[in-house]
């Protein structure tokens, strides 16, 4: 049904194609400069990732409100004896993404500015962007695999070459992780085009294709999913197999944290939507207890490990394998608010999360240490700085009002209607996020400064204009989210009807009462408190 | 006229902005007559709408203003919408009026502050959300409010944050409250499972016309519940509102007497219908809960030194009191004694500010005394707000209590004597204060360095507060001080007209008054205890309350002023029953490690089995490596072994078997 | 007895269609003709003559090509010699691995010195050898094709008399592989005790109409076991692969392209042409093998390539994991052997050999300019900071460890995803998945050495490489080709699609 | 023709044969004799090759022995020239002492 | 049994014992002089089962090549490089050799000799088109002309090969023996090119 839509507004402009090679080409610009003149690369870099920025607005802003299927479809046959096209759309759930990644990547250009080669460095984070845009946009299993597995080479150059006293284990480390993890999933996307080659009569990679055209028994359904959810939870990543990520994020450097939290975890629960529930229906809602406890382990582990770090970064590291959990968590939850709540909230939490890896950066910048017991006192000494910090670790820990509430609350309340106690234990997070958050940053900014602190400089102007974005879109996104809830929840809602048709699955709708005012859609009778299909 | 209720949390929205804007530029005192002018604002526009309601009939006393759609997702429909209605404009009331007063205060208390704008910007961030929790049209707009004067009070009690002990109450205040808040959400989460929507009025319809099943019904009540005794300071979360008094005074004043920790209390009153629908035992736990609190605290005010701390517990204990109420249907007596309380205890609050103040931030009562003949106006203000809460007719405090207990005991008797005995206690240590600071002879001539007392050290200010201050002697504090100290001490005192009972002499044109204007939002009222024998006995209980009034402070006077009969203030009351301590104990040890232990559990057994992985492929490489011998003979006997298995499959498995 | 003489007929034979061999064997010698009469050539025309040749061998294949796809696939001479895309393909894929070695062994060769007529002959001649291999349609034909590349390699591997360490994987190499061929001479034989015939097509013909399948059938058997030593060996299937470290290390590096590259290409196509053309019959007895084998060769090949330090080393331990890759995709091969459609399993091993063989010499082309400065070291140290000395050279080599580690937009992510589809499309899912797990653990090295060129700081004294042209145009066109392939596929496997309508 | 002795005699004496050059290949260090084994072990295929072309009254297997025999010589003179250059330089050197590679 | 087959036994047996014999030779002794000379015995008796099998043809080339020419081959290098008996065979450096020598070679005759014990009652006579011996047709150059027809007929190809294998032998041999920096090599390689080409 989502077929159906396919190529609805799609524009005489090949905008997402665009959107791939203008990073692309930047890089290789970049790659191109001289020696010689080492202050061009910057401004490539820039302009390029400011291009693709303005598109990537210039895209939501031309995108149907309203429409559920794959807009500016563009499909070219590419590899064509193996059935492969290059098949690239945009919905509702990755609109977003698409966006965030145009909005991160030049703050983190222009934020942080490597000690050495800034050649290289930039033309690797630019190619990165292009393969987090890829994977967002693409609509064939191989070429979303080609992205997803591409992005890992400019992740490593970056830890490896630009990162920290550790740099090259953890880089090992993540690449080693998540190549094992994807070559599960290649498999099962072979798998799975072979299967249904067999339902289509003919072969194809077409996500759109195989997801109408072929059906696959619940046994073999579930197999696929399995391969397809192993690679997605490293790159999540869930618990137990999330070791990888405080090291790749500790070890990184500033820009890379950024972009590591801000899109490339996204990278596996935007996997776990498009390829888990569009693509398995079945077997993903099979699999839910599985995935709804590993999620709710996820965040009170997390945020535990969180709590008991020593280094600010390492526990930015698992506040996000907590914030990641709650995106798990809605998304398993199978309810339009608990989906909705997990694509803004993938949004969300890559723009604070973002935003905290930029400050902690600033102070590894001008301290030369990540170790809480070293910070203290820097409110005294930098107010603005700390008022900044706030603000983000406040959106962090989701108050409402800010972006970080919004997302962690539609999760839940959606949640709580098909996965009662799970939310109810998942919720105890929220408690948990306020006591790690708060104890590091009263250890960090509150007390008396000792001497190595005392000259901690305050905000600088370039800095406060990086993070003065941020800040904006944490406000809006916490005071009106209505305008991206509009875009998404169309999508959502088809993936929901997606998921009901292909099992006994029906989305619990509370009893809407007469007098309610705004617009509830019409009541059907089931009884609220009931919880369909759990346990 | 009430379509402009927005305006009411507008105002301070504003002050926030161009405080923010502009509060450096501004400084002292610009930036502080901004802000308590926006407030003042604020208190005008709900004045404003306060009248518009009460000129319209009584059912019609509602207004739901809708700004703009929140979160709308499918059948989740949250606007940010407010509600203008009897119980939300009388809350508004009380908030910006008396806050309008701190922030007068504020004024001169914080004067010389080196982030005085800062914390002006911080109070009317407290105000706007106060507007909002209590003006939310649902339980998110109310819990955005919520959230918001717990992050601002976090802010405020953490405001001296190079202060070690202020930082910690600040995050102690947080968290607990988060605790709470996890209650609230759930709630939340319930009730749209339940009723599909989070709007009071569709939660109350549903739950008056029974269409809220009573298990849902208790199970939202308690949860709420657990929120209100977060915010409201009850047991078990009452312990982070005497660390509180980490704060700047006004702040102890405005949040954490008079307005936010009243928020628990508002809540379960706004839901009250659902309280009605649920299984009848949840009401007894709240009223319970109540009595027991205030019983709790009152004890442990009788042995606090710390002018604040005594305040402190006093407030707890008097929210026991309103929970009480809550608890036996005396929601209109809860608002009542609300109000009352709001205007007595900041009144006191403020009279401590100004003490503190004068006493150049000398917070340990042992050192002061006498202090009426320095600081008469302070003096007199902060007698009226004992006089008050100790329930001295015709003071406010005494009409609110007494409603209270008369509550009580038509729900039980066990509840009344308990009540009674709080206020017996209440009015003992609430006279010990007065005696303490204002009366006997003066400690505070031969005036000893801090050393002598720790928890003063403590309560250190910084220094460079009060440069002003030439050398030491207790002074009356400025008139911005001292007014609003006068115009609280006046609301204390005649407060009791919002809602005089029927008694000899009172005219009933001007009685239940309140009661009345909350009509339209709580049924039950004291009609509905009419009958019992509490009812029918009113005379007998107000001589009782009268008289545990008397006899307390007659206690006191004999103990502390006479000294008649010596002190009894046993270590298990100074140290607030060890709870504290317990708690904190148990956080620090047990806890800590355990989340050490998974820490650990992570580093070393999850991240371990990776690695270990690598180093196993390593090791097993290094021995397979051994056989790599280079002895060219070696390798053709390894090919020769290979050959004879593959003829072995071949030929036997394949060929022979 | 004239008369008899008058009654013999010999076979037709179309020169065209032997073509490609005959330009290599003219090549060859003239070479060593002109080489020897005339002793003084100008530098690099050795190399320069034999990439002409090769490459027009090369082209001579394409023109057959369209000819086999115009005119079908048959037999030469006898029907000894299949005239088909598979020989094609293989013979283009040799030409093209000649090409490549022979431009990066020029300035190699002139440095050890080795320059000279003779090897650039025996890469022809080797060529030759691999070619009739890969074409064979008699297993005496193809034992004569195995032994020519062979006693080329093992000249070539001890080739350089300078080095004892040449020297030694010389004499390995050929007492191994004299040991290994005795075998598959003996499995010839045996399998001709069973058959009545050393020709691929009657053989088939022969088990076919079914020789009575029980008392033969174990001659058969061990002599398909024993062919599968002599052609695992060829290929370096573990437990057979024992030489390959040592003489891969030993021998020159260009020598070591050279193996690895055409040589792997001829003995995995042999390998085809052995089980699953001519012995199709006994498929279910030899695909478990093959699986078992390719099992083993992927996991030793990369659990020991972990611990290596020297790069060399490496490369030889890493050809073996992707030998292992390959036997996956003789496996999926094995599951339609013999059937109108075999499946994908053959072009995903042709298309593999193809990309992996540009790979392995563009590699190996660069180790040979590093060690060039590092007076013919190869140890991992000889590699530190080339980022810095030389960061198109490390660039190169960059691409060529990614496309071996299978990163996509890399010829390497083709190949293995070709075969790992194979693998799928016959449900083996198994061996797929151990060779995904095992690409990941060999992944592990080629990071290491990106790690060690880019990540770290020259040592002192180190100085710039000196890029020789040839080899440089070597390297450049390899990093060309793994790029473009990994972006514009089709045409290749299209052409690698066609591998699956062979002659017998 | 072969009326008294069975070809299964001729295969088992070849099969002996080649097990022996084996055998000797892994336990002599001699390079030289371990080139004889291989001799050994091809002659056992042509013996193999012979008697099977007798029995199947097929020609091709006495042509394919002609081969081996030409390969072997090959084989040997190429084999016996690696060895030479190595022995020049390392006399007596047997096949143990050529283990530099290794690991 | 008649006298032929008891003649046939004799021959047999003779020559099997000489071949094992000569095998074993060449694996146990010491001295690679007197090793060379176990090969020559077991060629021999090689030979002599070829002529036993009346394949006349190769008898006489595996006399000519192997022990002609490769033997002397080998005795030559023996030579050049000097006999040496530094060998101990009693000792064994590397420890489990010996006994996978053994496991191998008993393997191998193990199995080997199964297959052909089972195959043995299956094995289909003379299906091909039979071999022309001297003994059935007259003609004594049967066997010869047969073996031609079929080398230069069906097997043409692979003899042509053979001679590529011979191009590899000489140009191997050119560029080991050769001397570095070139010298004389040259012409004498030339030489030999011209030779192999013929």
């Amino acid at each position: 049904m989502l077929a159906a839509e396919a190529g609805v507004g799609s524009v005489a402009f090949p905008i997402l194609t665009a959107l791939i090679l203008v990073p692309v080409i930047g890089a290789l610009l970049v790659a191109l400069v001289p020696k010689s003149r080492p202050e061009i690369p910057k401004v490539i870099a820039l302009m390029s990732s400011v291009g693709t920025l303005a598109l990537s607005l210039w895209l939501m802003a031309s995108f149907e409100t309203g429409d559920a299927g794959f807009q500016f479809v563009s499909k070219h046959t590419w590899i064509e004896p193996w059935g492969i096209s290059w098949h690239l759309g945009v919905d509702g759930i990755s609109l977003f993404l698409v966006v965030l990644t145009g909005v991160l990547f030049p703050l983190a250009i222009v934020g942080t500015d490597p000690h050495h080669d800034e050649k290289p460095f930039l033309a690797w984070l630019l190619m990165l962007q292009a393969g987090t845009i890829g994977s967002f946009l693409s609509l064939d299993l191989f070429v979303f695999f080609v992205f997803f597995e591409i992005v890992l080479v400019p992740m490593y150059f970056l830890i490896a070459g630009w990162g920290y006293e550790n740099r090259v284990y953890a880089a090992t480390k993540f690449f080693l992780f998540t190549m094992l993890g994807s070559g599960f999933m290649l498999v099962g996307l072979i798998a799975t085009v072979a299967i249904a080659s067999r339902d289509l009569g003919y072969t194809t990679f077409d996500l759109v294709e195989i997801a109408e055209g072929a059906d696959f028994a619940a046994s073999t359904g579930r197999w696929l999913f399995f391969a397809f959810a192993i690679a997605f939870a490293v790159k999540v990543p869930l618990v137990p197999v999330h070791t990888w990520l405080p090291d790749a994020h500790t070890q990184a450097p500033t820009a890379g944290s950024v972009v590591l939290a801000g899109v490339m975890l996204k990278l596996g629960t935007y996997g776990l939507l498009r390829f888990g529930l569009y693509l398995f229906p079945e077997a993903s809602f099979w699999s839910r207890p599985l995935w709804l406890t590993l999620a709710v382990v996820g965040i009170v582990y997390g945020a535990i490990a969180a709590t008991m770090q020593t280094d600010l970064k390492r526990l930015v590291a698992y506040s996000s394998v907590a914030h990641m959990g709650f995106i798990v968590l809605g998304t398993f939850a199978f309810t339009t608010q608990s989906l909705s709540g997990a694509v803004i909230q993938m949004i969300n939490h890559g723009v604070s999360t973002g935003a905290l890896f930029l400050l902690v950066g600033m102070i590894y910048e001008r301290r030369h240490t990540r170790s809480i017991a070293e910070l203290n006192g820097l409110q005294k000494v930098a107010p603005i700085f700390a008022a900044g910090f706030m603000v983000v670790m406040l959106s962090s820990i989701g108050v409402p009002g800010l972006n970080g509430f919004v997302g962690e609350f539609l999760i839940l309340t959606g949640s709580f209607l098909t996965a009662r106690w799970w939310t109810v234990v998942a919720a105890f997070g929220v408690i948990l996020a306020a006591l790690y958050l708060l104890w590091a940053y009263q250890r960090v900014f509150h007390g008396e400064p000792d001497e190595e602190n005392q000259s901690f400089p305050e905000l600088r102007v370039k800095e406060g204009l990086v993070l003065l974005p941020f800040l904006g879109l944490i406000v809006f996104m916490g005071v009106y989210p209505k305008p991206v809830l509009d875009r998404i929840e169309p999508s959502i809602d088809a993936l929901i009807s997606r998921v009901e048709d292909n099992t006994d699955f029906v989305e619990p709708e509370p009893t809407i009462r007469i007098g309610e005012h705004g617009g509830g859609e019409p009541a059907d009778g089931d009884q609220p408190t009931d919880e369909e299909g759990d346990g | 006229m009430a379509d402009l209720v927005w305006l009411i949390p507008a105002f301070p929205l504003a002050g926030v902005l161009l405080i923010l804007l502009f509060g450096r530029r501004l400084g002292d005192p610009k930036a502080g007559y901004l802000a308590t002018a926006m407030v003042f604002a604020s208190f005008a526009s709900a004045v404003l709408v306060f009248f518009d309601l009460l000129s319209r009939p009584t059912e019609e006393r509602a207004t739901v203003v809708t700004l703009f759609s929140w979160l709308p997702v499918g059948t989740f429909q949250v606007d940010m919408a407010f509600l203008a209605d009897p119980l939300s404009i009388a809350m508004c009331l009380f908030v910006t009026g008396i806050g309008g007063l701190i922030h007068l205060f504020a004024v001169g208390y914080m004067h010389g502050d080196p982030k005085f704008s800062k914390f002006f910007l911080y109070l009317n961030l407290f105000v706007f959300s106060m507007t909002l929790l209590v003006l939310g049209e649902n339980l998110l707009v109310t819990f955005l409010g919520w959230e918001g004067v717990g992050t601002c009070s976090y802010l405020l009690i953490a405001f001296w944050h190079t202060r070690e002990s202020a930082a910690t109450a600040g995050k102690k205040a947080f968290v607990t409250n988060r605790v709470g808040d996890w209650g609230v959400m759930l709630a939340m989460f319930l009730a749209f499972s339940a009723v599909g929507s989070l709007s009071y009025s569709v939660l109350n319809e549903s739950a008056e016309t029974g269409e809220l099943a009573a298990s849902t019904a208790s199970a939202i009540a308690l949860l709420l519940l657990l929120g209100a005794t977060g915010k409201s300071a009850q047991l078990p979360l009452y312990l982070w509102l005497p660390d509180a008094m980490e704060g700047p005074t006004p702040v102890s004043a405005l949040i954490h007497a008079a307005t936010m920790v009243t928020g628990g209390v508002f809540l379960l009153t706004r839901i009250n219908p659902v309280i009605a629908a649920s299984y009848d035992w949840v009401p007894t736990t709240i009223a319970w809960i109540g009595v027991i609190t205030a019983l709790f605290a009152a004890t442990i005010a009788l042995a606090q030194n710390d002018i604040k701390k005594v305040l402190a517990y006093s407030t707890v204990s008097q929210i026991g009191y309103m929970m009480l109420a809550v608890g036996t249907g005396g929601y209109v007596a809860a608002i009542f004694h609300m109000i009352t309380h709001a205007a007595f205890k900041a009144l006191m609050f403020l009279g401590a500010g100004s003490v503190i103040h004068g006493m150049h931030d000398e917070q340990d009562m042992r050192k002061m005394g006498a202090l009426r003949t320095v600081m008469p106006i302070t003096a007199g203000t902060f007698i009226v707000g004992w006089l008050a809460i100790a329930g001295v007719p015709p003071f406010s405090g005494f009409w609110s209590k007494d409603e209270i207990l008369l509550f009580a005991l038509a729900e039980s008797p066990a509840l009344y004597i308990v009540g009674i005995v709080t206020a017996i206690l209440t009015a003992f240590y609430m006279t010990r204060q007065v005696i303490m600071v204002f009366f006997g002879e003066a400690k505070w001539t031969s005036h000893a360095n801090e050393a002598e007392a720790p928890e003063v050290a403590e309560g250190e200010e910084p220094a460079e507060t009060h440069h002003a201050h030439g050398e030491f002697k207790p002074h009356e504090s400025p008139p911005v001080m001292w007014i609003p100290l006068a115009v609280l001490a006046v609301l204390a005192a005649i407060g009791g007209v919002l809602n005089l009972p029927k008694l000899f002499g009172i005219p009933g044109g001007i009685s239940y008054e309140l009661e009345h204007w909350l009509e339209p939002v709580i049924e039950f009222g004291e009609a509905d205890i009419t009958g019992t024998w509490a009812y029918d006995n009113k005379y007998i209980l107000v001589a009782i309350a009268v008289a545990a009034a008397l006899a307390g402070i007659a206690l006191a006077w004999l103990v502390y002023l006479k000294k008649r009969v010596k002190p009894w203030e046993p270590t298990l009351f100074a140290n607030g029953w060890y709870y504290d301590a317990a708690v904190s104990w148990f956080m620090g040890k047990p806890g800590r490690d355990g989340f050490q232990a998974m820490t650990d559990f992570d580093a070393k057994i999850v991240d371990g089995a990776v690695n270990g992985a690598g180093v196993a492929v390593r090791e097993s490489a290094t021995q397979v490596r051994r056989g790599q011998t280079g002895y060219v003979r070696q390798y053709a006997g390894i090919i020769g072994i290979g050959v004879v298995l593959l003829l072995g499959w071949f030929v036997v498995i394949r060929g022979i078997l | 007895m004239l008369q008899q003489l008058d009654t013999f007929v010999g076979p037709e034979i179309n020169w065209f269609a032997l073509s490609p061999m005959l330009t290599l064997l003219g090549g060859t010698l003239v070479l060593m003709l002109a080489g020897a009469l005339t002793p003084l050539w100008p530098k690099g025309l050795y190399a320069f003559a034999t990439a002409t040749i090769a490459g027009a061998a090369g082209v001579l294949a394409m023109v057959q090509w369209d000819d086999i796809t115009d005119n079908g696939t048959r037999t030469l001479v006898a029907g000894v010699i299949a005239y088909d895309t598979l020989s094609m393909f293989t013979t283009i894929t040799i030409c093209i691995g000649v090409i490549l070695v022979a431009m990066s062994s020029d300035q190699y060769l002139r440095d050890t010195p080795n320059d000279g007529p003779e090897i650039y002959a025996l890469y022809l001649v080797a060529a030759i050898g691999g070619v009739v291999m890969a074409s064979a349609n008699d297993l005496i034909v193809l034992f004569l094709g195995l032994e020519t590349l062979s006693l080329a390699l093992y000249v070539l591997a001890s080739s350089n008399r300078r080095s004892s360490e040449s020297a030694e994987s010389g004499i390995k190499y050929f007492v191994l592989g004299g040991f290994a061929s005795a075998f598959f001479l003996y499995g010839i034989a045996l399998v001709y005790g069973a058959t009545g015939t050393t020709n691929i097509s009657e053989m088939v013909a022969a088990l076919q109409n079914g020789v009575d399948p029980f008392g033969n059938e174990s001659l058969a058997l061990a002599g398909t076991a024993l062919l599968i030593v002599g052609l695992g060996f060829k290929v370096a299937a573990v437990p057979f692969h024992v030489w390959v470290p040592d003489v891969y290390q030993g021998a020159p590096t260009p020598v070591t392209a050279f193996m690895a590259s055409v040589g792997k290409v001829a003995a995995f196509v042999a390998m085809l042409r052995v089980l699953v053309i001519a012995l199709p019959f006994y498929r279910d007895d030899w695909r478990p093998i093959i699986w078992v084998l390719a099992l083993l060769t992927l996991v030793v090949g990369s659990f020991l390539a972990v611990v290596q330090t020297n790069v060399k080393r490496m490369l030889a331990y890493s050809s073996i994991s992707h030998a292992g890759f390959i036997l996956v995709g003789v496996e999926a091969a094995a599951h339609g052997a013999g059937e109108a459609d075999p499946g994908p399993g053959m072009p995903s091993v042709v298309l593999y050999l193809i990309l992996y063989s540009v790979l392995v010499i563009g590699s190996l082309a660069v180790v040979a300019v590093v060690s060039r400065n590092s007076g013919g070291d190869t140890n991992l140290d000889s590699f530190t900071g080339l980022a810095r000395r030389r960061p198109m050279l490390a660039l190169a080599f960059t691409v060529f460890l990614l496309a071996q580690a299978g990163v996509p937009f890399t010829s390497g992510f083709i190949a293995k995803f070709g075969v790992i589809q194979a693998a799928v499309e016959v449900d083996s899912y198994a061996i797929a998945v151990i060779a995904m797990a095992a690409a990941a653990v060999a992944a592990f090295i080629y990071l290491r050495i990106m790690v060690t060129m880019w990540t770290s700081d020259p040592a002192v004294g180190a100085d710039r490489v000196a890029i020789p042209f040839s080899t440089g145009a070597a390297i450049v066109a390899a990093v060309a080709f793994t790029l473009v392939v990994g972006i514009v596929p089709g045409w290749l496997i299209d052409a690698a699609d066609t591998v699956t309508a062979y002659a017998r | 023709m072969i009326a008294a002795i069975g070809t299964t005699s001729y295969l088992l004496l070849a099969a002996a044969l080649f097990a022996i050059g084996a055998f000797g290949l892994l336990v002599r260090r001699n390079p030289l004799i371990m080139f004889m084994c291989i001799e050994l072990m091809l002659n056992a295929a042509n013996l193999t090759f012979v008697a099977l072309a007798t029995q199947l009254g097929d020609i091709n297997g006495q042509t394919a022995v002609f081969f081996v025999m030409v390969v072997a010589a090959a084989e040997v003179v190429v084999g016996l020239g690696i060895l030479v250059s190595i022995l020049r330089r390392r006399p007596g050197a047997t096949a143990d002492d050529l283990a530099e590679l290794k690991g | 049994m008649n006298d032929a087959s008891f003649l046939e036994y004799v021959v047999f047996f003779s020559a099997a014992i000489m071949i094992l014999g000569g095998a074993i030779g060449v694996i146990t002794l010491k001295n690679p002089v007197h090793a060379a000379l176990g090969l020559v015995l077991t060629l021999f008796g090689v030979a002599v089962q070829f002529v036993a099998m009346e394949a006349h043809f190769l008898a006489a080339v595996q006399v000519i090549v192997y022990a002609g020419a490769i033997v002397v081959l080998f005795l030559f290098v023996i030579m050049l490089l000097g006999v040496d008996e530094s060998i101990d065979l009693s000792i064994e450096p590397i420890p489990i050799q010996r006994p996978l020598a053994g496991v191998m070679a008993v393997g191998l005759v193990g199995l080997l000799g199964a297959a052909i014990v089972r195959a043995q009652d299956a094995l289909v006579i003379n299906p091909g088109s039979g071999i022309d011996t001297a003994t059935e047709t007259g003609n004594n150059d049967a066997n010869i002309e047969q073996l031609a027809a079929n080398l230069y007929g069906d097997h043409v190809f692979a003899f042509q090969l053979t001679s590529v294998l011979l191009i590899v032998a000489v140009a191997g041999t050119v560029l080991l023996t050769r001397k570095w920096p070139r010298d004389t090599g040259s012409t004498d390689s030339a030489s030999e090119n011209r030779s192999s080409d013929a």
